[in-house]
């Protein structure tokens, strides 16, 4: 995190030092900064910054595309006159440990179509969640484990 | 009796340095007497002495003091009775643990008395009249720890108070009138006052200071009971000095005031009532004390009816009589004193026969009770027969000016006879513990006594130099007054020889009158103590229902009170100055949404049943709120607005599982009166509002800002300028009261623990904190 | 001058801040805010001299010129009012000394107290409708804490009621200054003097008027609006109330006459009509509530009430000599009404009861306290020598001047009805033996002696000497008065630039 | 435009007092809010409103090109907010306190300061 | 309140939003923002944390007490406000410095102004802190 | 410019269709979890697009900068929020909308604590 | 009838601008309606919760229309703010604000 934050640091100076305020300037000066970054901090400390940040930036192309999809869903769901959700509630089970991977698990189930994270299980091995779509539990327990699951791992691990 | 609370032990220990106090104490009197005296050619001679500093020019006060024939008689009397008294006190309280106390207080009076009567401006006189009262409080509270003295100490100071009140405005009107405190102006201005339109409210405001300080009719009930205090108190305050301050006064504005038929009529009247009740009811007192003091209202009452005329001999009367009263009744009060040392009692039935034991007293008892009676040759006898001749002058009411006179000097011979006979002469009842006691205990009285006797035999000692000059300065011109002890067989010989006989009858026939008087009294449906008891009773349930009727501990009621108030006030306003004019606003969609959402908000917050409810309406009158200062340019309020109102409603939130539920829905039928009073103030606000934007706006100010913000302030945030900058006190202020508001949240939130680790420390304790 | 005109606020604020840093270490705060009272006494009086010397003084805050920026501005009654504040403030800290426990102490009470002078004295100096009402706040919150500080519960029960009632005070004073500012377009007070003269618009002065009226008149606790006061004044520690009695309401009185003599002048208007029958009825209510008691504080706060009535009396009345009478006034009730609490309290701690049923025995067991008690309490009543009778006196002759003859006549009953109570309290407090027996006192010594003693000994002497010495503060009082019906002096200092 | 808001203004201030005259503490303290809220809006509106202009000067510029809103106005609304808020959150502080040491939000029950019985005349004076 | 996900975002939040609370406090002169509203961006970070993981860890997680922000704060802007004696100018009159920058105003501006603020934003941050904190512990 | 218009265009529109979709869901949802699962996203996606709607118009890096803060901030916000209400709502109790499905391990669960 | 300050030149933005004012304000009717209606403390605080995501989306959409990035601050400032609400409200109902609904009795007497 704290080279991320370097790094837009280093973006913003340089907008700063070009005197143009563009958006095209700033990520300019945000993938030089990376450059410079990855090349001064080599192996040492930093590695995982430098390979994770193309994975991070996969799950939020994931993540977008998923919150379209779930926008879209709500809004088939509210207008259409017939209902089609069957609401249910499912336990997932986890297989991540991780405080911030299960929390950016949640997040993402949250902003995926009809899903709700209601409580995590008392021993934090499971999460309790309200489905509108699901037909088959066991399948969207599959489904999260591994869609979700995996990105998230990998993404932050 | 004053002195049973205290021991033995601490009487003899305290002795020797109570000795001392007193012959200190001792040299003011006599200070002020020897320089009076000296003063006496002088004042024969005509001449008034000036003495003025200047104190309150602003207000044309000074502090002036001045000495004529009328001063220099009162001041005299002053100065020369309170020497005897103080002689006597210091045996009389010796011993006692308050005494310094004592002579502190009877110094004061006796400050007060002599600026009183040396005063030669009005407002002087006055704050000299106040310390007077003040030190007579304290003197017959003196016995503190008994309830009727505290009682009588309340009851003279609240009516001679109240007077005192009556004369400050009188005297306020009076100066008003004159154009003057000063006194020489004021005398000076006898004819404009009277015809000044505000002359009988001046008139009667100073009369009523002047007769509940000289406890006349319907005020005469104070005066019995301030007996409460010590003997010597009741000597020199309540009989010889104090309470003919009311005199005084009367006689210092005699030439002012006087001369008018409400003058006379008021005086008269009050006088002569005043002298014939007290005398009844002298008579009716076996209380040494409470005989004499009667007795004392009586004289008051016989010198005011004198007051009221302009004769020469009638206000020679009354001036003689001041002194003759003066001497014997101050004697007197220290005989009973004496008595009631001796015997533990100043009770008539259980006194008789005391004259072995108390040899000297008894001779001064003697003679000052023939003062008294007005037998011949001692002062009284004058005294009486120039009553009677002043009585008969009158020109307007002689006969009831007279007849007053006899019935109450005949009843005044009873009373003399019932005080010296009965108790030295009487059947022994119980005895004196101790013959008649040191010189200065008797010193006194027999002086005093003495000195009627001498002044009788010898009337030139006191009409050239006392008596005279004091009546030419009451009547404002020179007169000669001759006082001789044989006029010849004349009406007013007559009249005492008639008062004699009716007087001893009166004594003969006193058991039976005492018994008459004891079982109508009773029937009677007022006395004016009880009257005086029933009005302080009557003040205190006027107030307590006042308190329960404003200060009921009701807050939903005291809020009432004020919007209702404030309703009241701003429709007044409104229909005094005429509503604004209303017209259909220009307004876009949204910001009529953003409206319609903070009303609907503020409603919802309003009917709401539960507290979450109304914070969810709060909630969305925030976000209304907001967006009215967004479409109306004022991002920084609006960012402001819904920071605050987020945080205090999550705090809110924070405590509401702490705090208990709406118990029950309010129904709005319950609570039409609210509404409609919430209506009425919200309606008048709204009005104020338009009123004052009816106003073109005056634009100096706002301009001001916009030009100074970024060439002087270096700031292109205008708000923001004005918070750092140009009003930077109001935000330091500000922050203040939010860190001022933290921490006494946490005190309270906090307190209850530091309290009870530190435990209760002292102080702060709240009597009724049950 | 302009450092001097700030420094009345300036310094309290710092201690009460550096106070709170340090309230666990109880010396060094109570030093500090003794210390700080006895530097404020010697600002405001060098400010009093200044103002004696040259007349009003004004200055610009951040040096932007008026009637933009802030004016700070005192004129002779803003000075007057200072160095009572002072005087009061030495009074109670040191008195605070002994009576305020470890506890309260602990909670912040000096950072309260500091904070509370400053808006006291931030109020008095202000020459900005606005900064006014910021200082009315930071004098209001610090007396909410000071008046729940300990949160005794009939503290907290007193407390309600007293922020519930203050509160709404607060937002119609908030309302009316927003429409001041509406009417006029300016906040400054010595400006908008200028302003609404120019005015011709007679039911939105009237309108402003009584909502100024309305949001003061509770401050300053007038009839109707007064309920807050004795509802609360007897319950927080003395020394809180002794500064609330000797000021909080004063400060309402004080923004009564300034906005009504300056902003909104009352000789005409529905406003005059108004104030002189709220004046005569808080004057009689007040009284009346003190006879019904029999609890020492709740005598006294009823006793405020009634010399508010006076106070608003000398406004309503509207001439020079009622004008000074009422600034008199206000100088000799805070003294006395402040160590009258003050007194209260040391009887309390000897006696062990602010019931006066069950109390006595002081007359005899404390015999400088009864002295002091007696000038307080019948200067109070308006005795002379003593201060309140040049009080009485003034208002009494300016009414009688004015043919106001009803006036005069609630006055003197009023007078008289003070008499009846302070007499009651003499009576039993100290005039009758303790009904627990004299083992039922328990006596003071030392430090604790000194420290309770001396501030009522002193404000008692002040009593005194303003009864026997008044030319001084009574030729003030007419210089004040003059200057407050004539403000041209006034404006021009604080318009005259930085 | 001022007209709409003074009107606002009144019917805040109505149910701020509505809610105020309750008896619970915790319907006070809502009115309170809404009357406080009220009050700011009176002060805006006394300023006199303008649509949408913030009183920011560009950069680069000495004084606002265009007319922009009253400062002063939101100025003092920010601060009389900002007091609100310190007041508001004091006697949220108080009624909690009060409701633990005197188990009620019922004002009228709070009789501890003065209570219901008549003081008595009762004095020996 | 003990919810792992709450836990886990407010680390992230709070951090963020004090972030944000700096920006709005350092450009408060010349777009909304100031020390007011920092100042309470700034508490809402604190209170959000203190919600999920309890007021203990969020004073921890602070080291300063409030009460001493608060305070410093209040000195703060006092003390900025004081500057101007030394310049015997009247109180709070700002002085502004522009580090490397000519008359025309354009180097960095360093002013007991922008002192004022930062005490403000103490203040109002320490203050409100305070407040919830007690609110929270009773 | 055209093309950025009409994006711009498209975008605040479709964001305001969302944000419509997200009350109307509010309102014609059966029960409280129905109702978030519906309304939180499509209001995400509201603002969402909105902002990107900004950020496109300005085509600033400052304002870029902070709509990305913005958006970023309510999609971190938003999901945790509807959590905390849902938990809520369900530890509470609050009633589930006739035919909802109960996992039966859940109910296990919930009978174990 | 709907116009907008300072809206920009292009009548297409004009026009999409309008329609998503109303929009809006439409959403913010049907909001209050379900945080007016409840029926329970969850269901407001949701409504709630989208009302101010609304507010949120409604200062970009000003943003757009007038041309002025301060909108944005407000949009920041009014997201931070729904959440620490809904957080705070949440906790609200899971420590016991639950038994309002549950019209559990009340302690308190002589309320109304
Ligand atoms: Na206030
Ligand atoms: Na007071």
């Amino acid at each position: 995190m704290k080279l991320l934050l370097v790094n837009i640091l280093l973006a913003m100076s340089w907008s700063a030092l070009t005197g143009s305020a563009s958006l095209i300037n700033f990520l300019t000066g945000f993938a030089l900064g990376y450059l410079a970054l990855a090349v001064t901090r080599g192996r040492r400390h930093g590695e995982t910054y430098f390979r994770r940040l193309p994975r991070m930036i996969g799950l939020l192309g994931f993540f977008l595309r998923e919150l379209a999809a779930s926008g879209l869903r709500a809004v088939r769901e509210v207008l259409s006159p017939v209902r089609r959700s069957r609401p249910q509630i499912i336990r997932v089970p986890l297989a991540l440990r991780d405080r911030h991977q299960i929390l950016t698990l949640a997040q993402l189930l949250s902003l995926t179509p009809g899903t709700l994270v209601l409580d995590i299980a008392p021993e934090q091995d499971a999460f309790y969640v309200h489905t509108l779509f699901v037909d088959d539990a066991d399948a969207f327990r599959d489904e999260v484990r591994s869609g979700f699951e995996r990105r998230v791992a990998e993404a932050l691990s | 009796m004053e002195t049973n609370s205290h021991t033995a032990v601490s009487r003899r220990q305290g002795s020797g340095r109570d000795a001392a106090l007193t012959l200190l104490v001792l040299a003011a009197p006599l200070g002020a007497t020897l320089w009076l005296l000296a003063l006496l050619p002088d004042v024969r001679a005509g001449a008034a002495l000036q003495f003025a500093i200047s104190w309150v020019p602003s207000l044309g006060v000074t502090l002036a003091f001045m000495v004529d024939g009328l001063s220099l008689l009162f001041a005299l009397l002053v100065s020369g009775i309170g020497f005897f008294v103080v002689i006597y006190a210091g045996l009389y309280l010796r011993g006692h643990p308050l005494l310094s106390r004592f002579y502190l207080y009877l110094l004061l009076f006796m400050i007060g008395m002599l600026g009183l009567v040396l005063a030669a401006d009005l407002i002087t006189l006055f704050v000299f009249w106040e310390l007077t009262t003040v030190a007579s409080y304290l003197l017959i509270g003196f016995n503190h720890a008994t309830a009727a003295a505290r009682r009588a100490a309340l009851q003279a100071l609240l009516l001679t108070g109240l007077g005192g009140l009556c004369l400050l405005a009188g005297l306020i009107l009076l100066g008003n009138a004159a154009g003057s405190y000063q006194l020489a102006e004021v005398l000076q201005a006898g004819a404009r006052v009277r015809a000044d339109s505000l002359y009988v409210p001046t008139l009667l405001l100073i009369l009523a200071g002047a007769l509940t300080k000289s406890a006349q009719i319907p005020f005469h009930f104070w005066l019995p009971n301030a007996m409460a205090a010590p003997t010597p108190v009741s000597a020199y305050l309540h009989s010889a000095t104090m309470v003919k301050a009311g005199i005084y006064l009367i006689a210092r504005l005699h030439p002012v005031l006087s001369g008018t038929g409400l003058w006379e009529w008021a005086l008269t009247l009050t006088g002569a009532a005043t002298a014939v009740v007290a005398a009844v009811l002298a008579l009716r007192q076996t209380d040494l004390k409470l005989a004499l003091a009667y007795t004392t209202v009586v004289a008051l009452g016989t010198l005011t009816m004198f007051l009221g005329s302009d004769d020469t001999v009638a206000i020679a009367a009354a001036i003689t009589f001041v002194l003759v009263h003066a001497f014997y009744k101050a004697a007197l009060f220290m005989v009973v004193g004496i008595i009631d040392h001796a015997t533990g009692t100043r009770e008539l039935t259980q006194l008789g026969g005391l004259w072995r034991k108390l040899p000297v007293t008894f001779v001064a008892a003697l003679a000052a009770a023939l003062s008294m009676a007005g037998f011949p040759p001692f002062l009284g006898f004058i005294g009486k027969e120039l009553k009677y001749e002043g009585a008969l002058a009158i020109a307007t009411e002689p006969l009831l000016v007279a007849g007053a006179a006899v019935f109450a000097n005949a009843l005044m011979v009873a009373v003399a006879a019932t005080v010296v006979l009965k108790p030295f002469l009487g059947r022994p009842g119980r005895q004196a513990t101790h013959r008649d006691g040191p010189a200065g205990l008797w010193l006194g009285p027999l002086l005093l006594a003495c000195l009627g006797l001498a002044f009788g035999l010898d009337t030139s000692l006191v009409a050239d130099s006392l008596v005279q000059p004091a009546v030419t300065a009451i009547l404002g011109r020179p007169e000669t007054v001759k006082l001789k002890l044989w006029h010849g067989i004349n009406l007013p010989l007559l009249l005492s020889v008639a008062t004699l006989t009716l007087g001893v009858a009166a004594f003969a026939a006193q058991h039976r009158l005492r018994a008459l008087m004891d079982s109508v009294a009773p029937r009677l449906p007022l006395s004016a103590d009880r009257i005086w008891d029933s009005l302080i009773e009557s003040l205190k349930s006027l107030a307590a229902a006042q308190t329960r009727l404003l200060q009921h501990g009701v807050l939903h009621k005291y809020l009432q009170t004020v919007f209702v108030t404030l309703a009241l006030l701003l429709a007044l306003a409104l229909l005094h100055g005429g509503a604004p004019s209303l017209e259909w606003p220009e307004l876009t969609i949204k910001e009529w949404a953003a409206m319609a959402l903070t009303l609907a908000g503020a409603l919802m917050a309003a009917a709401a049943r539960q507290p979450l409810t109304a914070i969810c309406g709060l909630g969305a009158l925030g976000v209304g709120i907001a967006l009215i200062y967004l479409f109306f340019g004022a991002p920084d309020v609006a960012i402001t607005q819904l920071l605050v109102e987020t945080l205090f409603l999550v705090m809110i939130a924070m405590t509401l599982h702490r705090l208990p539920l709406f118990s029950r829905p309010h129904h709005a039928s319950l609570r039409r009166g609210d509404a409609l009073l919430a209506i009425a103030v919200g309606c008048a606000v709204t009005a104020a509002l338009l009123l004052a934007l009816q106003q073109p706006f005056d634009p100096a100010t706002r301009d001001y800002f916009e030009r100074a913000a970024v060439p002087e302030a270096h700031g292109r945030n205008i708000v923001n300028v004005i918070l750092v900058d140009f009003r930077a006190l109001d935000t330091f202020g500000e922050i203040l009261v939010v860190f001022a508001a933290a921490a006494a949240a946490v005190t309270l939130l906090r307190g209850h623990r530091i309290r009870s680790r530190n435990g209760n420390g002292n102080g702060n304790g709240n009597g009724n904190g049950e | 001058m302009s450092w001097l005109l700030a420094l009345p606020f300036l310094l309290p604020i710092v201690t009460a801040l550096v106070a709170y840093l340090t309230r666990r270490r109880e010396a060094l705060t109570r030093g500090l805010s003794v210390g700080n009272c006895a530097l404020l006494l010697l600002v405001t009086l060098m400010i009093f001299i200044a103002v004696v010397r040259g007349g009003p003084v004004a200055a610009q805050m951040g040096g932007w010129p008026a009637p933009h920026g802030i004016s700070l501005a005192a004129d002779y009654l803003s000075a007057l009012m200072l160095l009572v504040t002072a005087i009061v403030g030495l009074a109670v800290a040191i008195f605070a000394l002994a009576d305020i426990d470890r506890a309260c102490a602990r909670l912040g009470f000096h950072s309260f107290f500091q904070l509370l002078l400053a808006g006291v004295c931030g109020s008095f100096v202000t020459g900005d409708l606005f900064n006014l009402y910021v200082w009315f706040e930071v004098m209001l919150i610090a007396s909410f804490a000071l008046m729940v500080l300990g949160g005794k519960p009939l503290q907290l029960d007193a407390g309600i009621k007293y922020v519930a009632l203050n509160l709404v005070s607060t937002l119609l004073m908030l309302t009316a200054i927003g429409l001041v500012y509406g009417l006029t377009g300016t906040l400054n007070m010595a400006q908008l003097h200028l302003t609404v003269a120019a005015i011709d618009n007679p039911a939105a002065i009237d309108v402003l008027g009584v909502l100024l009226l309305g949001a003061f008149g509770i401050k300053a606790a007038l009839f109707p609006l007064f309920f807050w006061l004795p509802a609360s004044y007897h319950a927080p520690p003395v020394a809180v109330t002794a500064v609330f009695a000797g000021l909080l309401t004063k400060v309402g009185v004080y923004a009564l006459i300034r906005t009504f003599t300056l902003i909104f002048p009352a000789g005409e208007g529905l406003v005059h009509q108004l104030l002189l029958p709220a004046a005569l009825l808080t004057m009689l209510t007040g009284v009346l509530g003190a006879a019904a008691h029999y609890e020492f504080r709740k005598i006294l706060a009823f006793h405020i009430v009634s010399q508010i009535g006076f106070l608003v009396l000398g406004l309503a009345l509207y001439s020079p000599l009622a004008l000074a009478g009422a600034i008199f006034y206000m100088v000799h009730n805070i003294v006395a009404k402040t160590n009258l609490l003050l007194i209260s309290g040391t009887a309390q701690r000897l006696a062990g009861s602010f019931e006066l049923l069950r109390i006595g025995g002081l007359y005899r067991a404390a015999p400088l306290l009864a002295a002091v008690f007696f000038i307080a309490a019948f200067g109070l009543a308006g005795f002379p020598p003593l201060s309140g009778f040049w009080a009485k006196f003034l208002l009494v002759k300016a009414s009688l001047d004015q043919t106001a003859y009803w006036t005069a006549a609630v006055a003197l009953l009023t007078g008289a009805l003070t008499l009846f109570s302070m007499s009651k309290i003499w009576a039993e407090a100290f005039w009758k033996d303790h009904p627990g027996g004299e083992q039922s006192l328990a006596p003071l010594a030392g430090t604790e002696r000194l420290q309770r003693l001396l501030p009522s000994l002193a404000l008692a002497l002040v009593t005194l000497a303003l009864g026997l010495f008044p030319q001084p503060l009574i030729g003030f009082s007419l210089r004040a008065a003059a200057a407050l019906l004539d403000p041209g002096a006034y404006v021009e200092a604080v318009l005259a630039g930085p | 435009m001022e007209t709409a808001l003074a009107l606002l203004v009144g019917a805040m201030t109505a149910t701020g007092i509505y809610l105020m005259l309750a008896r619970n503490l915790l319907r006070y303290l809502f009115g309170l809010i809404l009357f406080s809220n009220a009050a700011n809006l009176a002060i805006f509106a006394a300023g006199r409103l303008t649509r949408a202009v913030p009183p920011l000067v560009e950069a680069g510029l000495n004084a606002p090109a265009t007319p922009v809103a009253n400062a002063l106005p939101q100025a003092m609304i920010l601060t009389a907010i900002v007091i609100g808020f310190g007041l508001l959150a004091f006697a949220l502080a108080l009624i909690v306190a009060s409701y633990r040491t005197l188990g009620t939000l019922d004002a009228d029950t709070m009789r501890l300061a003065e209570p219901p019985v008549a003081h008595d005349a009762q004095g020996t004076h | 309140m003990n919810s792992p996900i709450l836990q886990g975002a407010t680390r992230i939040l709070a951090a963020l939003i004090l972030l944000f609370s700096v920006y709005m406090l350092l450009r408060g002169h010349n777009e909304p923002g100031g020390g007011f509203i920092a100042g309470l961006i700034a508490s809402a970070a604190l209170i959000l944390f203190a919600l999920a993981w309890g007021v203990a860890e969020a004073r921890a997680s602070l080291r300063v007490a409030p009460a001493k922000l608060a305070a410093a704060g209040g000195l703060l802007a006092g003390g900025s406000g004081a500057v101007a004696l030394l310049s015997g100018l009247a109180p709070f009159t700002g002085l502004w410095l522009f580090i490397g920058g000519g008359d025309d105003g354009k180097g960095l501006p360093v002013s007991t102004v922008l002192a004022f603020d930062i005490g403000v934003y103490l203040a109002v941050f320490g203050s409100v802190l305070m407040l919830f904190f007690a609110l929270e512990d009773d | 410019m055209a093309i950025a218009e009409i994006l711009v265009a498209l975008l605040i529109l479709g964001g305001s269709f969302f944000g419509f979709t997200a009350a109307f869901g509010l309102v014609r949802m059966p029960d409280i979890y129905t109702r978030m699962s519906t309304s939180g996203k499509a209001a995400t996606l509201c603002c969402g697009l909105l902002l990107a709607a900004v950020a496109l118009l300005f085509q600033d890096a400052r304002v870029t900068a902070r709509a990305v803060a913005a958006i970023l901030f309510l999609f971190l916000t938003v999901p945790v929020g509807a959590h905390m209400i849902a938990r809520a709502a369900f530890r509470t109790g609050t009633p589930l909308c006739e035919g909802t499905g109960v996992d039966p391990e859940l109910v296990r669960d919930r009978r174990e604590n | 009838m709907l116009e907008l300050i300072n809206a920009v030149d292009s009548p297409l933005l004009n026009l999409a601008i309008n329609l998503s004012s109303w929009l809006l304000l439409l959403a913010l009717v049907l909001c209050f309606f379900r945080l007016a209606r409840g029926p329970t403390l969850a269901d407001r605080v949701v409504a709630l919760d989208v009302l101010n995501i609304l507010a949120v989306a409604y200062c970009a959409l000003l943003a757009v229309a007038s041309g002025r990035a301060v909108y944005l601050d407000v949009a920041i400032a009014l997201a931070l703010v729904a959440f620490l609400v809904t957080v705070a409200f949440a906790r609200f109902i899971e420590r016991g604000g639950a038994r309002a609904e549950r019209g559990e009795e009340a302690q308190e007497h002589g309320d109304r």
